[in-house]
């Protein structure tokens, strides 16, 4: 097969896309549904027809030229390479199966054309962002994967909040994605290229300032797509979507976008301490913010979607301790097991009567089918990080990196991942015990789990808990295969005494283990929830909601509100109607001078023949003086 | 005789603002006409004495013809009167105020 | 002497026109005009226009102030049917504006140099002037003729006596 | 008088005779439209005569030019005299006007503008205008059935006395002052010695001012012009809004271009009482709810501009002013043509309640007016814009630029006022009723005019170049 | 053969500008016949979009200064000629034109009141906007610059909305204000070149040589700008403009938002800026500064707007802002993304208005308060309605991203902080945008009523600018190339 062909990758998703957009209403049902599925594991199976084009240097696959004007020369093309590739693979595997999930999630749907349609749509954006060769291109993916999760985080549009929760996604993300674009900008003036490996060749010629501000600008980007502080406050609420977009979109693909983005520049965003240490900072500070949150959480999803935060902060954590291997191994194990949690989860709603409060859930162990349960496991001791799941390794070799970090201020940052962890495991549990433990204690009636709801899960499941072996550390005889696969992509290689390594996996497993006992402990049997100010504090995931709104849509709408009013209506209009006004008044006066009496036009005469003489008179005057 | 050419003028100029007075002073249709009268007449005696100090004939021409015009005008004028008088039995001219604005 | 009898009559003239535009009864003013129009008559005879000053008699106070004492007559406007309600409210204002225009339009006139020239001995015969009338400005004339017949159009248009539905 | 001097002046004999001829007429044979066809056929024949037959004296009798410029506006005048017939046809025989009698004065105040326009001598110029004056007077109060038309008869009549007064003393103060009544040297004259104006040529030239001031109602002598137009009928308002003025306007050109360097001292007057017509004007018309009174005003600002046409005393200025003139002529008298083929038994269309919704009932004749208000207004492509340009231009040529600014504030105002009767005349209204159907005549007039208006916007080099050729 | 050889170009222009009007004059004249001057409408619109499109594949891609050029001797009284010139920013211009007045035809099929005379001005509109974007002789541009007012003005004052006098009435003098002054300023330059040259002409070509003193310029140079600012129109000159677009038919507003606001920028492009280079050096930054103010204000009082359509109509001037904050940047990126953002804006926000009327049309109100929940009842008309907004928003793939980051990216070379601040307006485009599409085609239906979806002749209307957004969003070049040669020319030309 010849390499022009990469591009089919994307364009499969996008015209099963735009097929089910135009005409998915008159398509029978089925055929939607399979083409749809059909779309993505063709890219998927693409993926791995053309794995050999992305050894070595990669493939470059120029499609066609987008924009020409005086520098700037941007075309539509595709750089399949070995940082892009396994994320390809990735996303189209785990979307593939979580089609087939949706496909049993959505069978009561009427609307189903425009979900898979948007589905579709989403994977091919988020294929766009993978395999972007400029960062126009990256952009573009980067806007559609934006765009469709407002469109189906508001997919239920009836009711108001939903269509609420997927604007403020757009616009919260769309902050970030400024930030992007004034480093997009400021890369086009610096180095005069907007093609990613070109600007990664030029990196160490721009000057240092110039690099810290455009790394601190980046950060700011990839902290809109994932959700990291400080525009973290919209993916709590993202949950309001179906459950399949919540798993592909919120925890597997779009909200690690912006660790894949900080890989992609990393030759550049490396070259400043500064940005490197604020980018750990960031990660760490969200991964314990989250955390806690999660703790408080009453609905499943919500629970995931702050573990979804947090875990996405460890990646970040990563990028910053310099180890893009670290994060991407991060990142795919997390895209299994967090899918796996959440479609499991749309199970166990499903089961509950569409009931999301854990604390009205209970004995869903013996409720509903039992390898449910299981799989549910699965994903829950991964995310907890059990030893020798793949969340473990991937998570420890974080941990690693930053304990080995050269500069000590990030021993400070290991401490909170590790106390992350504790919490991870703690809530984490919580979650198993309040979901699947003690009795029934919700009202709803279950639903039906269609078969295709149940097996896609096995698979994930699978991968989530051997996901390990795909960079297994040579400590425990692994080959790190995922690391030598980057090569001089993978960023600082991790070197560290065994003695310490082992170390730090015993301190883990007593981390796990603790938060384990804790949650143990707590939630054996159930006891109704205390409300108290911590809790309801942790549960608004500390206020941040209130906070912007006080400190940025209140001043927005008051500035809008005097820009209308205040200043067109009030000020420039009135100006007018005086100016108006003004007129109409001094032709009243003029008018009152025609009374209509012949004597006082002959009058006006008189006046004007005076003023005439005076003037004349004057003028000679004057006029004698020379 | 021996007269500065601008006391004839002045006393023209006198009879036309008093003419013009006639005009501004009395709201009567007739008075103001005669009003009228007196400032032509003023008119002429400039241009007679302005023939005679220009020793010319084209002045007094003008009178003549200046005189002629007047009473044509005056026909029309008296005419018009009448017919005033005879629409509306008053000849003040602020009760014609029918248009004004 | 003639200068001395020139102002003489000039001031006859003025006070006769002053009376004039301040007599209440319009017959009364007419009277005190065609007085003033005499003296006037009497001013051109000084400067040498023996022919205007005829005509001044003839036509202005035989014919136009006549035609108007006959209408005055006709309409019988005696003073009582007429109003002139002084009312200082309104003539103050403008006897000021005609005194003020009195005093600007003299002073004017006096300020031009050609004003001290004096006016020579003058006579024109009538003669003459009837050869520039049928010479030089025969066209004038006819003009005036013109004029003349359509005035009388006029006369008779406006004049004649209102019909049934006119007049409302 | 010579016979050349007589064939140099056939069209004014055309006229006039015409005028008597047809007065003789009416008195034994009182059908109107023969009367009429033979009036109009008359002024077509002053027209022909004065565009065909080339004078063999510059001059006729020492009184009147016989040259291009002369005889370009003896034809302006008898067309115009023309159209007011058109225009007047029905108004006369509804109201039983004796048609000889008003055919007869409207050519004779034809033949006086014609004379007017053309005047080398003083006693010209005053016996044109009184010719004219007069027959307005009659005219203006011809409608015997209108309490108004009297009315305005009657003030018309007071006024123009008055004015008639200062034209006549301030003639003489002039002659007095030069010592001759013919017309270079008169004015000519007055600057002899010292090359500006001494107190006499001031006063003369003041006092002719305030009479032309009052023909071509300039502010503040313009308060008479709203009321009179009312009063009279439409077609007679046609004829005062542009024949006497215009023909008033060629005098003051033909005396201004030759009045010399006596022209530096009466600038600043002139520019003054061009700026107050400009504005009294617009805002005038601004408060108006009678279209005809809103026109009264619009000629006063109309007159204003001009006026700064003359002011620039440059050829250019001339040029623009004639073409300014002959525009408005056009346009005003296609204006009250509308007025006039509207009228019926309840007189004619005036207050804005009446015009409200017209143009769903009249549509073709309301468009024609909207683009003949279009052309006053001076919008681009019709001939109003070509004027006002030209007229700007000659502004800015001579450096006024302050008048420019308060033309450029007056045409803002009169397009307001003029875009809010266009929209009067389209807003939807029920109980709009229709008015006559107006009749062969008239429609012939408001296609010449707003055909006129158009070409002329379009195309105004042709007239422009035989404008240039002609100036005095 | 030989006797062909040296025939005169073929009037191309001229026939762009002829041909509406005479289809205006006729559907005047068949004014009774209503179905007649529909399809005269139609046919004569689509004539000229033919002609235009004919012009752009065969005249478009040549590189001299103008593709086309037309002369004749006008009014030599003043030295005016008829002079029409093209180059590639015209072809664009008039392109757009031709094929927007389709749409304004086709969305004008439902006027009841006085068929003929409605189409009949939409045509005169057409030809007066062709005149606009193609004279080369300053007083040809002004007849056109006043002419393409009054149909305008007519258009507002008969078939508008319930304020439409006040409306059409504001509209007209407040652009007549500025381009009397440009008048001034134009005989007023048309003097001074003719007293340096003895030739007296207004051809904008042969005015580029004059001249001028510092003091000169600048105020001849404001003289023009009086008129291109108030009609673009810059804050804060725009206030006439949210009301006319308001009070507006459908198709005027159409043609009102995507036409004739692109003259006063275009007047800039085409005369302010080549024949006063060192006032227009002076003025670039306050010219910035104010596209950035009123990018902002009008993004922010766009997002307090409960009325669609004044909301629509915010957003407008603020992507204008955006337009001339390119042509501040003075940067051939900038300049190409500027103009390219005047053609697609023209679309979006066209087509916008459409969807706005067709609402209108079905459910009687613009107000976001009583719309909503539009998806469940009329699909396709939100779907539509989401492309165009999430095109005005700036989604790249669609065809205003093509246009904003060219304007960015042009514009960040130059002035960096400029270019950020807009990105800010950028968000807040946004917002309005979302608050607009959440408050129309989401959330629950809030009148139960069951709505037609859209008809075979809306999508005539909307498909082709359907189509033309995402063409415009994925493969600009085509309309970038016609570009190059004149914005080169322009700025080449340009500052000192």
């Amino acid at each position: 097969m010849s390499e022009s062909l990469l591009f089919l990758i994307p364009l499969l998703p996008l015209c099963c896309a735009v097929i089910n957009m135009l005409f998915g209403m008159r398509l029978p049902r089925l055929f939607a549904e399979i083409m749809a599925v059909t779309g993505v594991a063709g890219a998927f199976l693409l993926t791995i027809l053309f794995w050999g084009y992305a050894e070595g240097e990669g493939t470059r696959v120029v499609i066609f030229t987008w924009l020409n004007s005086g520098a700037v020369d941007v075309s539509f093309a595709m750089n399949f390479d070995r940082l892009a590739a396994p994320m390809t693979l990735m996303v189209t595997g785990v979307a593939t199966l979580i089609h087939l999930y949706a496909v049993g999630y959505m069978h009561e749907e009427e609307d189903y054309a425009r979900f898979f349609g948007l589905l579709n749509l989403f994977v091919f954006a988020m294929l766009a962002i993978i395999l972007a060769d400029n960062l126009l291109v990256l952009f573009l993916g980067w806007e559609g994967v934006g765009l469709c999760s407002y469109g189906l985080i508001g997919f239920w549009y009836r009711k108001l909040e939903n269509a609420k929760a997927g604007t403020k996604a757009f616009l919260v993300t769309r902050v970030g994605d400024v930030f992007l674009a004034i480093a997009l900008l400021w890369l086009f003036a610096a180095t005069g290229t907007l093609n990613i490996s070109e600007i990664n060749a030029q990196a160490a010629s721009i000057s240092p300032g110039v690099v810290i501000a455009l790394s601190l600008l980046l950060l700011l980007g990839a902290c809109g797509k994932s959700a990291q502080l400080p525009l973290m406050t919209w993916l709590a609420d993202a949950m309001a979507g179906p459950t399949p977009v919540s798993a592909l979109i919120h925890a597997a693909t779009m909200v690690t976008a912006g660790v894949y983005l900080l890989c992609r520049l990393f030759p550049l965003v490396s070259l400043s301490a500064v940005g490197m240490t604020a980018i750990t900072a960031i990660g760490a500070l969200t991964a314990l913010y989250a955390a806690t949150c999660a703790m408080a959480q009453r609905e499943i999803k919500r629970v995931l979607a702050y573990s979804t935060m947090s875990q996405v902060g460890y990646m970040f954590m990563a990028v910053g301790a310099g180890t893009v291997t670290g994060a991407m191994f991060h990142l795919l194990t997390h895209a299994f097991f967090k899918a796996v949690l959440f479609m499991a989860a749309g199970c166990v709603i499903h089961l509950a009567g569409d009931e999301n409060d854990i604390y009205k859930m209970g004995g869903m162990a013996r409720r509903g089918p039992v390898e449910l349960f299981w799989v549910f496991l699965a994903g829950a001791v991964c995310l907890a990080g059990l030893p020798l799941t793949g969340g473990f390794f991937s998570k420890d070799g974080i941990l690693l990196a930053l304990f080995t970090h050269p500069d000590p201020a990030y021993r400070v940052f290991w401490l909170i991942g590790v106390l992350t962890a504790l919490l991870t495991a703690f809530y984490t549990f919580r979650l198993v015990y309040l979901v699947f433990a003690g009795e029934w204690r919700g009202t709803g009636h279950p639903h039906a789990i269609p078969l295709q709801m149940r097996w896609p899960l096995w698979p994930l499941a699978l991968l989530g808990l051997v996901g390990g072996m795909l960079n297994l550390p040579a400590l425990v005889g692994g080959d790190e295969m995922l690391h030598h696969w980057y090569g001089d992509l993978a960023g600082r290689a991790v070197t560290a005494s065994h003695s310490t390594e082992w170390m730090l996996i015993g301190f883990a497993v007593a981390i796990v283990a603790l938060g384990w006992f804790a949650a143990h402990w707590r939630y054996r049997n159930y006891r109704p929830p205390v409300e108290n100010r911590v809790s309801r504090f942790l549960l608004n995931g500390w206020q941040a909601d209130a906070l912007v709104d006080r400190l940025l849509v209140r001043p927005f709408t008051v500035m809008a509100r005097f820009c209308s009013s205040g200043c067109d209506r009030s000020l420039f209009d009135g100006t007018l109607e005086g100016l108006a006004k003004m007129a109409t008044r001094y032709s009243a006066l003029l008018v009152q001078l025609a009374t209509g009496r012949a004597t006082t036009y002959l009058s006006a005469f008189a006046w004007g023949f005076l003023v005439l003489l005076g003037w004349f008179l004057l003028k000679l005057v004057n006029g004698g003086g020379h | 005789m021996m007269i500065p050419f601008g006391h004839a003028l002045s006393f023209a100029a006198a009879l036309f603002v008093l003419g013009l007075t006639c005009v501004l002073l009395r709201r009567q249709v007739i008075m103001i006409l005669i009003g009228v009268e007196i400032m032509l007449n003023a008119a002429s005696l400039v241009f007679v004495s302005a023939s005679a100090y220009w020793q010319q004939v084209d002045g007094q021409v003008f009178v003549i013809l200046l005189m002629a015009i007047t009473a044509a005008e005056v026909a029309v004028a008296l005419a018009m009167v009448v017919y005033l008088w005879r629409r509306k039995r008053t000849l003040v001219a602020d009760e014609f105020n029918g248009m004004s604005g | 002497m003639t200068t001395v009898l020139f102002y003489i009559l000039g001031f006859i003239m003025l006070t006769a026109t002053l009376l004039c535009i301040t007599r209440r009864n319009p017959v009364h003013a007419v009277i005190y005009l065609v007085a003033g129009f005499f003296a006037l008559a009497l001013m051109f005879y000084l400067l040498g226009a023996p022919l205007v000053a005829a005509w001044q008699i003839i036509v202005y106070a035989g014919a136009i102030m006549v035609l108007f004492l006959f209408i005055i007559m006709m309409l019988g406007l005696a003073p009582q049917e007429t109003p002139e309600g002084p009312g200082w409210r309104r003539w103050g204002p403008l006897v000021l504006l005609s005194a003020s225009l009195m005093v600007c339009t003299v002073l004017l006139i006096m300020q031009d140099p050609a004003a001290g020239k004096e006016i020579g001995d003058f006579y024109l015969a009538p003669q003459a002037v009837g050869e520039a009338l049928f010479g030089r400005y025969v066209l004038a004339v006819e003009m005036v003729s013109f004029q003349l017949l359509f005035a009388t159009i006029g006369a008779y248009l406006l004049g004649r006596p209102l019909s049934r539905g006119e007049g409302q | 008088m010579s016979l050349s001097d007589l064939l140099a002046m056939l069209p004014i004999l055309i006229l006039a005779f015409g005028a008597t001829a047809i007065l003789m007429a009416g008195a034994w044979y009182r059908e109107p439209l023969p009367l009429l066809a033979g009036g109009i056929v008359t002024a077509l024949l002053g027209a022909l005569s004065a565009g065909l037959v080339t004078p063999p004296v510059p001059e006729i009798a020492g009184l009147f030019s016989a040259g291009g410029y002369a005889r370009f506006y003896t034809i302006v005048w008898s067309l115009l005299a023309a159209a007011g017939l058109m225009t007047g046809s029905r108004y006369i025989i509804e109201k039983r006007i004796g048609a000889g009698e008003y055919v007869s004065l409207v050519l004779y105040a034809a033949a006086g503008m014609a004379l007017l326009s053309s005047a080398t001598h003083l006693i010209g110029l005053f016996i044109a205008l009184e010719t004219f004056t007069l027959a307005f007077y009659i005219l203006i109060a011809s409608n015997r059935n209108c309490a108004l038309a009297a009315e305005a008869g009657l003030k018309y009549l007071l006024l123009g006395a008055v004015a008639t007064g200062f034209m006549a003393f301030g003639i003489a103060v002039i002659y007095a002052a030069s010592g001759s009544l013919v017309l270079p040297d008169a004015v000519m004259r007055l600057t002899a010695e010292t090359g500006e104006l001494q107190a006499w040529g001031l006063l003369g030239w003041g006092m002719i001012l305030i009479a032309i001031g009052f023909k071509i109602s300039l502010a503040p002598f313009h308060l008479w012009t709203p009321d009179v137009y009312q009063g009279a009928p439409a077609p007679v308002t046609g004829l005062l809004a542009t024949g006497s003025k215009g023909a008033v306007v060629a005098a003051l050109v033909g005396l201004l271009a030759m009045s010399g360097p006596a022209w530096n001292d009466l600038t600043d007057l002139v520019w003054l009482l061009a700026a107050l017509t400009m504005l009294a004007g617009a805002f005038g018309a601004l408060g108006q709810s009678n279209l005809k009174r809103l026109l009264a005003y619009s000629s006063v600002t109309h007159m204003g501009t001009l006026l700064v046409g003359v002011l620039c005393q440059t050829s250019e200025g001339f040029a623009a002013t004639t073409f300014y003139v002959v525009v408005y002529v056009v346009t005003s008298l296609g204006a009250f043509a509308v007025i006039a083929s509207l009228a019926d038994g309840r007189g004619e269309p005036m207050t804005f309640d009446q015009w409200r919704g017209l143009g769903y009932r009249h549509p073709v004749r309301c468009g024609v007016l909207v683009l003949l208000l279009l052309s006053l207004a001076g919008l681009p492509a019709t001939a109003g814009f070509m004027a006002k340009f030209a007229v700007f231009h000659a502004a800015l040529q001579s450096g006024y630029i302050g008048l420019l600014m308060i033309g450029i504030l007056a045409s803002v105002i009169s397009f307001a006022f003029y875009l809010r009767v266009t929209m009067l005349l389209f807003q939807p209204d029920e109980q709009a009723s229709s008015w006559h159907q107006g009749s062969v005549f008239e429609h012939t007039v408001l296609a010449v005019c707003s055909s006129a208006v158009l070409v002329l916007g379009l195309f105004p080099g042709l007239l422009f170049g035989l404008i240039r050729q002609l100036l005095p | 053969m030989n006797a062909f050889a040296n025939l005169p170009q073929f009037p191309w222009m001229s026939l762009l500008i002829m041909m509406p009007l005479c289809g205006a004059l006729l559907c005047l004249l068949h004014g009774k016949r209503t179905n007649d001057c529909r399809g005269l409408a139609l046919a004569t619109a689509l004539a000229t979009f033919g002609v235009a499109l004919y012009l752009f594949v065969c005249h478009g891609q040549g590189n001299e200064r103008w593709l086309l050029y037309e002369d004749v001797n006008w009014i030599p009284a003043y030295g005016i000629r008829y002079v029409l010139a093209m180059d590639g920013i015209a072809l664009l211009m008039v392109l757009l034109t031709a094929f927007m007045q389709i749409s304004a035809v086709l969305l004008a099929w439902r006027v009841e009141r006085h068929v003929g005379s409605f189409f009949a001005l939409l045509l005169l509109l057409e030809s007066g906007l062709m005149g606009i974007f193609l004279a080369y002789d300053l007083v040809l541009f002004y007849l056109f610059w006043e002419v393409a007012l009054i149909p305008m003005f007519f258009l507002i004052s008969v078939w508008g909305g319930e304020q439409r006098r006040r409306a059409a009435l504001k509209f007209f003098l407040y652009t007549l204000v500025g381009s009397l002054c440009m008048l001034v300023a134009i005989i007023a330059l048309y003097q001074i070149n003719g007293a340096q040259t003895g030739a007296y002409t207004f051809v904008i070509g042969d005015l580029l040589k004059t001249q001028l003193t510092a003091a000169q310029e600048g105020w001849l140079f404001a003289g023009f700008l009086a008129a291109f600012v108030v009609k673009s129109p810059l804050v804060p000159f725009h206030t006439w403009l949210t009301d006319a677009l308001t009070e507006a038919p459908a198709a005027g507003s159409l043609d009102l938002t995507g036409l004739l606001l692109k003259t006063g920028i275009y007047g800039l492009i085409r005369v302010a800026f080549p024949l006063f280079p060192n006032a227009t050096a002076d003025f670039l930054p306050i010219l910035g500064i104010l596209a950035l103010a009123g990018l902002f204000h009008a993004a922010w009082s766009a997002y307090h707007q409960d009325d669609i359509k004044r909301l629509l109509a915010y957003s407008s001037i603020s992507h204008l802002g955006l337009v001339v904050l390119g042509l501040a940047a003075w940067q051939l990126t900038a300049w190409e993304g500027s103009i390219l953002l005047m053609v697609t804006h023209g679309i979006t926000t066209g087509a916008l208005f459409v969807l706005v009327a067709l609402i209108r049309e079905r459910t009687g109100t613009r107000s976001m308060q009583e719309l909503g929940g539009l998806w469940g009842q009329a699909p396709c008309l939100a779907a539509l309605f989401l492309l165009f907004s999430l095109a005005s928003l700036g989604l790249p793939g669609l065809a205003n991203f093509a246009g904003e980051i060219l304007v960015l990216l042009g514009t960040f070379q130059e002035h960096p902080v400029w270019a950020v601040v807009a990105l800010l307006g950028v968000v807040f485009a946004a917002a309005y945008m979302l608050r607009l599409v959440q408050g129309v085609i989401w959330g629950p239906a809030k009148a139960e009523r069951t709505l037609p979806d859209l008809t075979m002749r809306e999508w005539l209307m909307l498909l082709p600018m359907a189509i033309l957004v995402v063409w415009l969003g994925l493969y600009p070049a085509p309309f970038l190339a016609p570009l190059h040669g004149a914005v080169a020319t322009l700025l080449a030309g340009g500052l000192p």
